[in-house]
Parts: structure tokens; sequence; C-alpha cells
């Protein structure tokens, strides 16, 4: 069986296609439900490849929380405001097509070239125990605060975004 | 200020056709069987997944999460953008980890990366549905009335 | 009402007061009051004159009429002085201020002396002892010997300023002739109807500080009477004047405001620098030789300058003319009376016996010469040229003005003498001159000299006293102009004067070109004055002036007693006034001819 | 010295008749109205009264010796109002000025002749001057007049003496500007006085010298003090001298300021009879006589009195004015204007006189003068009354009409010419001469020139005297209409006249009375001579009776001898020598100027037949350019006033304009500069300051709206503009980075 960096390697295109894919998907098609699912794959793509970097409690959250929340949000989101008289399909109009592709273009560039040219001191692929304990240490311990924050930035989304939507239907 | 970006273009092209290239040719290196611990550094230099590689493909995706963003008209379409951004930007975390001393910290941080992400697009869905209740439409375009 | 200065002083402002009082319709009351004020003012500065000229007359006999200067400074001053002082350091301080000093030389004599004095007696009565010494030893001193109706009362104390108000030889007849024209003036302004109670106030006002002015010895109190002469003229002529009254009044304020401030700048100087900070006019006195000399000049040029506008004298006078053509008639015969000498008194009480090192210095005894010849000759040629009558009898001012200056540079008794007789009789004529320009005014509503002729023969009366006022002014002999004339002259060719280029000898202002100059000057006076007579009161009647009234009762009050008075002074000189300033006046030339390395004879 | 009571008597009497007129002039003032004939007999009471009193002292006090009286002086209140003027301590006062009173000989002559001449004065007066506008005030003048002029004659002090002096011009210009509606008269009066006073200047500069050199101003102790050497300063005692004469120069008409008196005829014929003619005039030679000492000076005490500047200055001053006043009146058409120059001619002897040491003639010819002059005036003033105009050209013939006024008149013009041997006029004149002549003996140099100009004016005056007595009274009436209603003048004219007529008569008769020779001189030189001459005074020899030379001692009753240096007895000799010849000089004078008279202006004389002077005729043509000067006063009057007014006029004006502009202009331009530094900084502040800050608020403006454009309010371009900048800070950092690196 070929050396299992020959599978590794392979998985990571495979993911970072998947990744990488869907964006075009996103941005092309008209149907915003389409969109939707591009993002679904994409994110996919995403997880696996946490996975490839050994990360596999991220990828896990990922998929729970990014696909499966996340998503299933702006489905939501997309089913509230559609309204009947007003085609799905995306209205021409501000049409920022050509400036977008030159900023992408730009900032692609100076991206790759800052790739390209910064000389990474890595050490080298790290030995990654199982991360979920250790992730469950580093929250305790060193990053307590950031948790705490974290829990109350929730709270407050989670208040906040009932309260303004509620605050919709009162007016009408 | 064009020439440096057409260069800096081509590089990233040729770097990715040969890093793709390149590991196949170290696939038949490998099926040469040299030892493991050379092979490390063979797929660094013969063109393994490294941390470039990784970076390589958050840098795309942010790009195509910025395009969407901006040709975008539908809001909720921008939130996708966002999202992309988002997750183009933990990826590079994790990508760091990995390669780097501590192989948590980057993934810790991106677990908080995740929550704040969802925390983010609750409400910016919030504010879209009450934007569509008072103006019964989500064109980014139209809602400029903080306009200077 | 006690007979003594500040009653004298203030009782027109009592009248003002009164005046106030009265609602401003009923005019007729409010003239009442105040000519009644100004009455009653004269009769006391008669009264006070009175006791003056005994006084002169037998000194032991005077005690009994007001107290003397050191029994005011015994029974009032120190008592007021001190009585911020606990009980028992106030009997330390009294019991200890020397009574003369002599007794003071004793006491400085020993060492240390005054040291323990000074800490037995605290700073805070220590203090009240330095100053109640300082005012012994001014009254003790020489120049106060002619000093009468001395007022004394601390009045700002920690500045050592006090009350300090006493009249002598060269104030009194300055004084009486303020009293006088106040109320000549005021009965002649019985025809102001416009805003009467504010002039009437004004006036009296006016008088107040002019009778201040003469009578304060403590050189601050002299500063506020000055200021308080300068308001009321300019709301006087800013007012009631004639149609260019704003430029007038303006330029007066200004200008005498600018001279006063120099004085104000000087009285400093002499207050801070030097040892004894007092402003009492007599210790400054006694402490010229101290100031070195070129410090003694700056200060005398300031202070001259100050009182050189009032004069005024040559290159600041050009503010009279205005003044004069703009008030009207009342003003401009105060102004002319009284306020010109305001100049030549301070010349004399304040310039020259402080800083008589400066002023017997040949170069400002022959600057202030030729300012006084320049004056003359540059007055009547001025005078000459007019043809508005009131600016010709204000250029006549000048010109006589520069007599007192020619006088006083010499500074010889002669000269001082007839200095002070020319202010005095200048006063009179002058406020003749301007009260006949006044009565012509009132009937002809114009001034222009070649629109006039043949008043003679219309009003006869009104010519005769007119022609009395003239010839005065002109300096006929036995008539007021001629005494001045002749002794100022007589001054100036007289060789005792100070200082001449050979030495120390000899008349004053050495080459007596300068007197035979000014006679040009006298003889330029007969010209003009000759001249406007003849083209007022000579040739035809024009029929424009055929109804004219003669001299009314009112302008014959006002007139009158000044033509008496012209008269008596020509005819009696030595026994009406001479007699009486004569001896203030040796005593203060003796004190100015002191500073002179060889003491010229009293000739 | 305490004053011995006769003195005192004698003082006082003259006090009273100065205080006469005084009294006079003040009632006249104030209640002539009301008075009967407005008052014009109080005046000529009280000048009556005065006279008689005069009258007494010169009857009684000069009569009484042979040398008249010494010096009487009297300080009437010197401690209270007498003491006119007094500063320093009375012991040794800085200047000290008394009213004093000194009665001498001198002083009783001129208080007779003024009083006389006055009295008369004012009983013509009442008859010329009735029903003019303003009566009552000519008689206060001419009292006020008359008080000045005795004040002047009996002061005992020099500074008094000036104040008369000046007093009396006041009253000569009043009297002269008494028709004040004529604008030439006013102008007169004011020629008059402005005149006086420039004399006058000259005379107060003397008084300062004395009164600083001298240290008293009394006659007396002038004189002592130049006698016993106090005198500061000799130097200047020439000086003085000049300076003095200044003054007579000015009030006596002598030669430069001599142009006022003929203008004066503007006054009434009167005014100037009794100023013009007789008095005023006169003033300047009494206080000359009376200074004599101090003009002689030094010369006083050796007796060398011909040696002094001063005393030369005046004899030349007189002798000149007297040829230039002289040929002046040949011309004149008017009759008071001929007496006027004849006046000043006059005065020019009386100078003539004193300058040659001749005091005593000069004071006799001022006497006798005063008389015949007064009456010349007095007669012409009938004549004017008559005829109503002052031209000659209109009388002619009228002695057949007025008989009085032609005889007194005629004796006059005798007298003045010099009738010899029968009238005053040839006395008074002869002792002129003859004592110039002497002067010309004893300094030849400085006196001959004086001398022949004094001869050739007796010449002259008797020539141009009888050409007005023929022109007036003898000869074709010119204008008919006038001489017809021409008529003799009232009483109180003509007897005034009669009067004066006897005394010029009886003043050349002194001789005969009590027949010693030179009554009059002798009482005069008594008063120069004795009192002053210091006994001490170098080599002084007492006086020899010598008949053939003429020479007697004065005959002193008070046992004084009389004493005179060398100089003087050569001096009285060459007088006595002199008499003979002068008086053959003088009498060959007066026949020739009679003949001259007659000869061109006689009543059916040749020269006036044929006309001879006039333009046309041979002679006359010759002597049209004299003529022609003559006619214009030698020019001096146009010259004075192009010269010296228009001086006066440009000068004014450029004193007033530098006075208006300069003077003032800097203080105006004081003014105006503060305004304009006050707007200027006012500008400053405005846009400077406030400027900046408008600025800022608008620049933030600006870029507020520069900065709106970027606000667009879509999302996207928010993103777009963010990518760009995040491209431009890599771009930025890379850059840094190579170019650090």
């Amino acid at each position: 069986m070929p050396g299992s960096e020959f599978y590794g390697n392979l998985m990571f295109w495979i993911f970072a296609i998947m990744a990488v894919a869907p964006g075009l998907g996103i941005l092309l098609c008209k149907d915003i439900v389409r969109q939707a699912f591009w993002l679904l794959l994409s994110l996919a793509g995403f997880a696996g490849l946490y996975f490839t970097l050994e990360a596999d409690f991220l990828g896990f959250t990922q998929v729970v929380v990014y696909i499966g929340g996340i998503l299933i949000l702006f489905l939501f989101g997309v089913m509230l405001t559609h309204r009947m008289d007003i085609p799905l399909k995306d209205v021409k109009g501000f049409n920022l097509v050509l400036p977008g592709i030159i900023a992408a273009g730009a900032f692609l560039a100076s991206i790759f070239h800052l790739i390209y040219h910064t000389q990474f001191k890595t050490d080298g692929a790290q030995e990654t125990p199982t991360t979920i304990k250790e992730i469950g240490e580093m929250v305790m311990s060193e990053y307590l605060l950031p948790f705490e924050v974290v829990s109350v930035v929730l709270l407050v989304a989670l208040v906040g975004a009932t309260y303004i939507a509620r605050r919709g239907d009162e007016e009408a | 200020m064009i020439s440096t970006l057409a260069s800096s273009l081509n590089n990233g092209m040729n770097f990715l056709a040969s890093s793709f290239f390149t590991s196949f040719p170290s696939l038949a290196n490998f099926l040469a069987q040299e030892g493991t611990e050379k092979v490390q550094e063979a797929t660094e230099q013969a063109g393994g997944i490294g941390l470039k590689h990784y970076l390589v493909v958050s840098g795309l995706v942010f790009t195509l999460g910025i395009m969407v963003i901006v040709m975008r008209r539908n809001a909720i379409a921008v939130l996708m953008g966002i999202e992309l951004l988002l997750n183009s930007a933990s990826l590079n975390f994790v990508a760091y980890s990995k390669f780097l001393a501590n192989p948590i910290e980057g993934q810790v941080i991106t677990v908080f990366l995740i929550v704040l992400a969802a925390a983010e697009a609750a409400l910016a869905l919030a504010i879209i549905l009450n934007i569509f209740n008072n103006t019964n439409s989500i064109e980014v375009a139209e809602a400029d009335s903080l306009k200077g | 009402m006690a007979l003594n200065l500040t009653w004298l002083t203030f009782l027109p402002l009592l009248t003002a007061g009164i005046v106030l009082l009265i609602p401003s319709r009923n005019k007729g009351l409010i003239k009442f009051i105040s000519v009644v004020g100004t009455v009653i003012t004269f009769i006391m500065a008669t009264g006070l004159a009175r006791m003056y000229m005994e006084a002169e007359a037998n000194p032991e006999a005077a005690t009994g009429i007001s107290r003397s200067a050191d029994v005011m400074l015994r029974e009032v001053y120190i008592p007021a002085a001190t009585n911020g002082l606990s009980d028992e350091l106030r009997a330390k301080v009294e019991a200890v201020v020397p009574k003369t000093t002599e007794e003071y030389k004793a006491l400085e004599a020993q060492e240390g002396a005054i040291a323990a004095l000074e800490t037995d007696l605290g700073a805070e009565g220590f203090k009240a002892w330095g100053e109640a010494t300082e005012l012994t030893l001014a009254l003790d001193a020489e120049q106060a010997t002619t000093l009468r109706f001395v007022e004394l009362v601390p009045w700002l104390k920690p500045f050592n300023i006090n009350y300090f108000m006493a009249v002598d030889g060269l104030s009194m007849p300055l004084v009486w002739l303020t009293a006088l024209l106040g109320v000549l003036c005021l009965v002649y302004s019985w025809t102001i109807d416009k805003g009467t109670k504010a002039y009437f106030v004004l006036f009296l006002f006016l008088e107040t500080g002019l009778i201040g002015v003469f009578c304060a010895l403590d050189f601050f109190l002299f500063y506020v009477f000055w200021e308080v002469v300068l308001l009321p003229m300019y709301f006087l002529i800013g007012i009631w004047g004639g149609p260019n009254r704003i430029y007038a009044a303006i330029k007066f304020f200004i200008y005498t405001l600018v001279g006063s401030v120099l004085m104000l700048l000087a009285m400093l100087v002499m207050y801070f620098w030097y040892e004894p900070h007092t402003f009492n006019m007599l210790t400054l006195m006694q402490l010229g030789p101290e100031i070195p000399l070129n410090a003694q000049l700056w200060l005398f040029m300031g202070i001259f300058i100050a009182f050189a506008i009032k004069v005024p004298i040559f290159p600041f006078h050009t503010w009279l003319p205005d003044a004069h053509v703009e008030a009207p008639t009342a003003v401009s015969v105060v102004l002319a009376g009284v306020l010109l000498k305001m100049g030549g008194y301070g010349l004399f009480r304040i310039a020259y016996p402080m800083l008589n090192d400066a002023a017997t210095h040949q170069g400002i005894v022959y600057m202030v010469a030729i300012l006084g010849v320049i004056n003359i000759v540059y007055g009547a040629f001025c005078a000459l040229a007019q043809t508005d009558f009131k600016k010709l009898v204000a250029y006549s001012s000048v010109s006589h003005m520069g007599y007192v200056l020619l006088g006083m540079a010499a500074m010889s008794y002669t000269g001082v003498n007839g200095a002070v007789l020319q202010m005095f009789t200048h006063g009179i004529s002058s406020a003749m001159l301007f009260l006949v320009v006044g009565v012509i005014y009132d009937r002809a509503h114009h001034r222009d000299l070649n629109d006039f002729g043949g008043i003679a023969t219309q009003m006869p009366w009104y010519t005769g006293i007119a022609t009395v006022g003239f010839f005065a002014s002109l300096g006929l002999p036995g008539l007021c102009g001629f005494i001045s004339e002749a002794l100022t002259f007589v001054g100036a060719w007289d060789g005792e004067g100070l200082i001449n280029s050979d030495g120390y000898t000899g008349s004053s202002i050495d080459s007596q070109w300068m007197v035979w100059v000014s006679l040009l000057g006298v003889v330029l006076g007969a010209a003009y004055i000759l001249w406007t007579i003849q083209r007022v009161y000579l040739g035809k009647l024009q029929d424009k002036y055929k109804n004219f009234k003669d001299v009314s009762l009112r302008e014959l009050i006002a007139l009158v007693p000044l033509g008496v008075l012209c008269i008596v002074v020509g005819v009696f000189p030595q026994w009406f006034i001479l007699d009486h300033i004569q001896p203030s006046l040796k005593v203060m030339t003796d004190m100015i001819r002191s500073a002179l390395p060889v003491v010229g004879a009293g000739g | 010295m305490p004053e011995s009571t006769a003195a005192v008597e004698l003082c006082k009497l003259a006090l009273i008749i100065l205080l006469l007129p005084l009294g006079a002039f003040i009632i006249q003032i104030f209640f002539s109205k009301k008075l009967p004939r407005e008052g014009d007999w109080v005046s000529t009471v009280a000048m009556f009264v005065g006279l008689c009193m005069s009258l007494k002292m010169l009857f009684v006090d000069l009569f009484s010796t042979p040398t008249g009286i010494t010096v009487q002086k009297w300080f009437p209140a010197q401690d209270s109002i007498g003491k006119f003027l007094l500063i320093g301590d009375p012991a040794n006062p800085a200047f000290r000025l008394d009213f004093g009173i000194q009665v001498d000989n001198l002083t009783i002559v001129m208080l007779v002749v003024v009083t006389l001449v006055s009295f008369l004065v004012h009983l013509y007066s009442m008859g010329y001057m009735h029903g003019e506008v303003r009566y009552n005030r000519f008689f206060a003048f001419l009292a006020l007049f008359t008080f000045s002029m005795l004040g002047l004659c009996i002061t005992s002090n020099i500074l008094f003496l000036f104040i008369f002096w000046e007093l009396v011009g006041l009253c000569s210009y009043f009297l002269i500007g008494f028709y004040f509606e004529k604008k030439s008269a006013s102008n007169a009066s004011i020629k008059a006085f402005m005149t006086t006073r420039i004399g006058d200047l000259g005379f107060f500069v003397a008084i300062l010298i004395m009164a600083y050199n001298a240290g008293s101003l009394e006659f007396d102790k002038i004189f002592e003090s130049i006698a016993n050497g106090t005198w500061k300063d000799k130097s200047i005692l020439a000086l003085g001298g000049i300076c003095l004469f200044i003054g007579p120069i000015g009030k006596s008409g002598q030669f430069p300021l001599h142009v006022w008196l003929p203008d004066a005829m503007e006054g009434p014929t009167p005014v100037s009879a009794l100023i013009h003619a007789a008095t005023m005039v006169a003033a300047g030679v009494y206080m000359v006589g009376r200074m004599f000492p101090f003009f002689v000076g030094e010369g006083y005490v050796t007796g060398d009195w011909w040696g002094s500047e001063p005393l030369i200055f005046v004899a030349w001053i007189g002798g000149f004015t007297a040829i230039f006043a002289a040929s002046i009146a040949f011309v004149q058409t008017d009759i008071k204007k001929v007496l006027a120059y004849s006046t000043v001619s006059q005065l020019g002897y009386m100078m003539l006189a004193i300058g040659c040491g001749g005091v005593a003639a000069g004071l006799f010819h001022l006497t006798t003068h005063a008389m015949f002059k007064a009456l010349l005036f007095l007669g012409s003033g009938s004549v004017i009354h008559a005829v109503h105009s002052n031209e000659m050209s209109k009388m002619g013939g009228l002695w057949k009409k007025m008989k009085i006024t032609w005889l007194t008149m005629g004796i006059a013009t005798f007298a003045i010419a010099g009738l010899p041997f029968v009238l005053s006029g040839f006395y008074s004149k002869e002792a002129v001469l003859t004592t110039a002549w002497a002067a010309a003996k004893m300094n030849p140099g400085a006196y001959t020139i004086p001398f022949w100009m004094g001869m050739v004016t007796a010449l002259m005056t008797a020539f141009y005297m009888f050409r007005m007595f023929f022109k007036t009274f003898h000869g074709e009436p010119k204008d008919k209409k006038a001489f017809d209603h021409a008529h003799e003048s009232p009483w109180t004219m003509t007897v005034p006249l009669g009067v004066l007529a006897l005394l010029t008569v009886l003043c050349g008769g002194f001789k005969f009375i009590n027949k010693s020779d030179y009554w009059f001189l002798n009482r005069m030189d008594s008063e120069i001579l004795a009192p002053y001459t210091h006994p001490a005074s170098v080599n002084a020899t007492p006086v020899v009776d010598d008949p053939e030379k003429h020479v007697h001692p004065l005959p002193f009753t008070d046992g004084r001898v009389h004493m005179q240096s060398q100089k003087q007895k050569e001096f009285r000799e060459a007088y006595g020598l002199g008499h003979g010849t002068v008086t053959y000089l003088s009498m060959g004078a007066f026949l020739f100027g009679l003949l001259g008279a007659w000869f061109f202006f006689g009543p059916n004389s040749p020269g006036s037949k044929k006309d001879m002077l006039a333009p046309e005729a041979p002679l006359g043509k010759a002597l049209k350019p004299l003529n022609h000067c003559l006619v214009n006063l030698w020019f001096v009057d146009a010259f004075y006033y192009a010269f010296f007014l228009k001086a006066l006029h440009v000068i004014k004006d450029i004193s007033y304009r530098f006075d208006k502009y300069v003077v003032d202009g800097i203080v105006n331009l004081q003014g105006v500069l503060c305004k304009a530094i006050s707007s200027l900084v006012g500008i400053v502040d405005y846009e400077g300051v406030d400027g900046t800050v408008r600025g800022i608020g608008k620049t933030t403006l600006s870029i507020g709206k520069f900065a709106k454009i970027f606000q667009t309010g879509k999302l996207q371009q928010y993103l777009y503009a963010s990518v760009f900048l995040a491209v431009g800070a890599i771009g930025l950092t890379v850059a840094i980075y190579l170019w650090v690196g």
C-alpha cells in the first residue's frame, strides 16, 4: 500500500478542492438556496482539512456547529425573508462584479506574494496528542478568561437576536 | 505596482503547480522507500502537505469570501461570504498550531472562533429579519440609510 | 461754619450737592442757590485774605485766629495717625515725637537711639513715629514759616499721604481770584438755560477743584485736585460750547491728561526712590539735594512739560485757542483767569523748590527764559493775525503768560514777584477781556473782527469798560498790567539773577537781548489791541448793530468789579497785594537760589 | 534829609495843582451829563485855580532870589500807599519806587506853562467845540491830559515820569481819535500811540539800566551814583543815554519817529494847540533837560560836557530834525500841517540847544515857543472855524474880515520868525544859536554842523512862516463863497488869542523887567549847575565876574559859591563872545526869510503876479524834483509803511500759519496717527486671529464634505475599500521590509 503520506496528501487535496470550489458556486448561482448548499459543501471541506491536521475535535465541532447550526439558521433566514412576489432569483443591479474581481485578484496576489516570500519558521509537523483532553485543559487553564467572555458573548447574542427579531413583531 | 502583482500571481500559480506535481514524484521517491524522517523532509521539500499549502487554501477561500460579499446582492449571501472568511481564518489558526511549537493553542482559539461565528450569524440574521420586516427587502444596496 | 481752608474748598461742592437736590425745572432757584454758594465762598476767601494780611502785619497776633501749624500737628494729626495703635503705645509714641528739628538732631546724634526706639515702639508704632517726626521737621523748616490756616489730617495712612492744606503768599491771591471769578462767572451765566442744573453743578465742582489745587500741599492731594479740575472743564466745553466743541474738548482733555501723567510719573518716582517715602511737598523740598543732578533734570523735565501744557508754553499751546473759541463765555473766563495759573503756580510750588539743582541749571534757565520770550513775541504775532475776537484774546493770554516764564527764569526777587503778580493781574485783565467778548457775542452772535464797527456810539458804557480792560492787558501804566510787566522786566534785567556765562553773578538770562525782544512783544501787544479797538469800537456804526442795548445789569456786575480791581492794583500795588505776597516769595526764592554755588546777594 | 516845612508846603501846593485836573476828570466822566453846559466849566475852573497857584509859585518863589529856589522834595505817604513798589526788605530793597514830589525852578516854569496853555485852550474849546456830539468827553480827556502832564513835571523819579509819560500818550490817543467815526482819525491816533510806544521802549530800557546800575530811580540818587562812582557798569552809561533819548524822539516827534505828529492834526484844533504844540511834545524836552546829568554821564563830574556821545547824539538828532521838518513845511498846503512841521522843527531846536549843553536856552525856547505856537494853532483854529477848511487854497485876504486873529497871528509869526529885539522868539532862538556856537568852539568836530543846521533852519523858519501868513491873510481871496461868510470868532476864542499875544511880547521883555541880564538863564543854570556839581569835582574854580567876556557868577543868596571847571569857564567865555556874531547872523536870517517869502507870496509882489513857483515856470521846473521829495515827506512815511507794516503783516501771517498748520498739525497728526494705528490693529485682529479661527472652521467643513463621499452607505463598498487598504498595508510592510532589509 502506498505510504501513509500518499493518502494524507491525497486526502488534503480532496478536502482543499472541496473547500475552495463551492466558493465559486456561491458566487455564481442565482438561487439563494443553492448557495446555501454550496456553503454546506465548503464547510464540510473545511472539516476534512481539520482532520488532515489531526484536529479531530475541531473537525467534529465544525461539522456539528457550523453545518448543523449556522447553516440551518441561514436556511431559516432565507425562508423567513422569502417573499412570494419577489422571485428568489437575485435581481441584477448594483454590479460590483468587475471591481470585485480586481480587488480579489489584488488581494490574492499580495497574499501569495507574502506566503511565497516569507520563510515560515516551522518546527515541522508536531505530534498532536488526542486533542480533546488537551483542549479541555487549555480552555480550563490558560484560556479560562476567553472561555468566560465567550460564554457572555453567546448569552448577549442570544438575547440580542431574540430582542431584535421580536421587536419587529411588536411593531407590526 | 502592477508588475509586482503580476509576478506574485504567477509565483503563486507555479508554486501550486509545482507542489501538485512534485507530490507525485515524491510518490515515486516514496515508492523507493527511503527512511520516514527523510520522508518527512522529503515531503517537506518534496511537496508534502506543508504549512504553505494550508495558507494558500485559506487565502483562496478568503478571497472567494470577499468576492461573494462584494458581488452578491442578497444580505444572506453576504453572510455566507462572512462565514467563508471566518472559516479560512480558523483554518489558518489550526494550520499554524499544527506546524508550530504548541499544537493545541491554535485549536482552542479556533473553538472560540467557531462559537463567535455562531453568535455573529444569529445576530446578523436577526438584523436582516428586522430590516426585512421594516423595508420588505434585504437588498444590501438599499439599506444605505446610514449614508453620510 | 468755622473759617478754615477745608470749609472754603468744599463749600462749592456742598452747594453743588444742594443744587443737585433741586428739581431741574425751577431754574431760578438753581441759579440763586449756586450764586449764593459762590458769594459765601468769596466772603470766606476775603475773610481769610484779611486774616492773612493781618497775620503778615504782626505775626504774633495771628496765632489767635487759626491754629498754627504745630498746634494742628500736635492736637489733630498725631492722635489721628496713631488711633490704630493700643493706648499705651499711643501715649509712648506721642511722648517720643521730637518737638523741633534740634531735638531731632540731638536724638539722631546719639547713635543707637533710633534703633532702640524702633525696638520698643514696634513696627507699627515706629512707622507712625517716623511720619510724625517727618512732618514736624517739615513744618519746622524755613519754607513753612509763611504757611497759614494749616489743615493736617492723615488721609491714606499706609502710603503716608495726609490731607495737608495750607495757604501762603503764593497761593492766597490765586485762591481769592478763583473765588471772585467764581461769583462773577456764575452771575454772568445767568442766561444759560440749556441744562442749567448740570452747568451750575459742574461749575461749582470746578471751583472746588481749583481752590483745592491752590491750597493742597501734599503732592498726591494736589494731583487729585488737578484731575478734579480737568473733568468738569471737559463737560463744560463739550456740552455748552460752540460749533466745534467736541474737538476742542477732547483736545483739551487729552493734552492736559498727557501732562498730568508725566507729573504722576515724576511724583511716584520721587515717592519710591528717595528715602523718606512721602508725598508731603515740604519734606520733598528739603529732599532736593539728595536727588542726583541728572535724576533731577529728568524729573524736572517731566513736571515742567506737565505744567508747560497748562501755562501754556510755546510748543504746547495750541489747545488754548480752540478751547477758548469753543467754550461758553463764563467757562473761558475761568479757563483764562485761573486754569492757566495752575501751570504757573505748579512750577513755582513744585518744579522749582523741589528740584532746585535742576531749576538753577544753566541749560534749564536758558530754556525757560527763551521759551518765555518766544511765548511773548510768538503769541503777539499770532494775535495780530487773528480775525476771531476770542482767538485773539486767547493768543494774547499766551503772550502775557510769557512774562511769568521770563520772571521765573530770572529768579531774582523782583522777577519772581513780577511773575506771581503777573499771574494775578493777567487773571483779572484776561477775565475782563473774555467777558467783553462775551457781551458782544451775546448780541452779535459772531466774533468776526472785520465785521464789527462803531460799537462805541451804540454802547458807550460797554466801550468804556472794555477800554479799561484792553488797556490793562496792553500794560498801560496806572493799570494792573504795567506793574507786573515792569517788575518782570526789572527782575529779568536785574543783575542779581542766577547764573550767567562768566560765572555765577550777574543777570540770570545774561544777555539783555531777551528783555529787548520781550519789549518788542509789548509793543506788538499794543499794536494788536489798538487795532482790535479800532476794528470793533471805532469807525462808523453798521446798521445791523443799530439796536444793540448797552451793557445789562448782569454784565455790569461781572465787569465792574474787575475794572475796579484793575485800577486799584494799578494804582496801589504794594498796599493791595505785593506787601502780603512778598515775604513768602522771598523765602522761596532764597531756598531755590541756595542751590547756587555762589549765592547771589539778595539784590 | 528831613523835608523842611517850606519844601513840604511847596510840594503840597504842587500836589493840589496835580489833583485838581484829576478831580475834574472824575467829575466829568461820571456826572457830566447832569451838570449845566455838560460840565465844561468844571475843568476850566480847575485849570484856572491851578494857573493861579502856579503863578503864585512863579512870582513868590521864582522871583524870591536871583537864582530861584533850590530843589524841594517831599514823599507824601512813604510808609503806606505812597510806597508804590517795594521788593526785598526795606533796608536793602531789590527794587524800590516811591511816589515823591519835587519842586524846583524847572518844575515851576513847566507848571506855569502847562496850566496857562491848558486854561486858555479850555476857554478856547468852549467856543470851538460848541455843539460837538461828545462835548463832555472832550473836556474829560483834556483834564486827564493836563493831570498826566502836570504829574510828569512834578515827579521825583524816572519811573513815575515814565508812567505819566505813557498816560500823556494815552490821552493824545483819545484826543486825536476824538472824531473816531473818521477812519483817518482812528488811524492817526493808533499811529501816534504806536510811534510813541516804540519810543517808550527805548525809554523803558534806559530805566531798567538805571534800576540795575544805580539801585534807585530817584533823580538825585541816579546823578549821585554817577557822580560818586557807585554806578555798577560804566560802559552801559552811554548806551543808557542814547536809549533814554529814544523816548523823547518818539514823544517830541524827532527825526525817525516824527511821522505821527503831522497826522495828529486829525484831532480838533484845541487839541493840536495844547498837546502838539505846547505841552506834550515839550515833555520830551523837559525830560532831557531834567535828565541832563545822566546824558552827560562822566562829563558831569569833570565838567567836560561836550565829549559825551549821548549829548552829541541829542544835538545831531535835534539839528537834523529842525532842518528836515522845516524843508517839508515849505510845500504844505494844509495850514495845520505847516504849523505841525514848524513845531517838529522848533522841537529840534530845543533838543539842539540841550544837546549843546545849554539846558537853560532849550527850556527858555520851550517856554516862548509854547506861547506863540499855541497862539498860532488857536489862530489857525479860528480861521478854519471861519472858512470851514484847513486848505490854504481856500483862504486869502482874510485880514479884512478877521482883524483880531490877523493881528495876533501876525505877532506870533513875527515872534517865531525871530523879529529882533522886540519879541521873545528872537531872544530864545538867539540863546539856542549862541549855545550851539559856543559848543562848536568847545568841540568843533561834533558841534559845528549842528550849529549851521540851526542857523539855516532860522532862515527857513522865517520863510515858511511868512509864506503861510501871506497865503492866509493877504492876496486875493481864492474862494469867493468861503471868503463871503467868513467872520470873526466869538469872544471865547479871541480872548485867549489876545492873552497869548500879550505874553509873546512880554516874554521877550524879561530883559527889561528886572534889569539883570538872562533872568531866565540864571535860574535854569542854577538849577543845572548848583546841586549836582560835586564840590570836589576835578579842578573846579569859583567864577569871577568878567563883564567884557559877559561872564557873571550866579548870584546865590543861600551862601553857595558858583563853582565851575575849566571847560565850563571856556564855554561861558565862548558863549559871551558868541552873542554878537550870532545876533547879526540871526537878524540876517530873519530879513532874508521875510524878503524871500514876500517876494514869492506877498500881496502884490512880483513872484505872486508871475506865479514864479508854478510847475511850468522856469524856477518851478528847476525845483520840481525837490518839490516832489518834499511833498512826499522825503518818503519817510512811505518807507515805514512799505518796510515795517508790510513786514509786520507778513510775519504775523507766517507765524499764525506756522502755528495753525505746523504746531497744531503735529497735534492733530498724533490724533490721526492714533486712529490709523487703531484701525490697523483692528484689521489685524479681525482678519488675522478671527480669520484663522474661521479658516479652521471652513477647512474642517470642506474636509467633512470631502469625507462624505466615502460614506456611501453601501456595505460592499466599505469592504471593497478595506480590501484595498489591506493590500496597501501589505505592500507597505513588504516595501519597508525590503527597504530596511
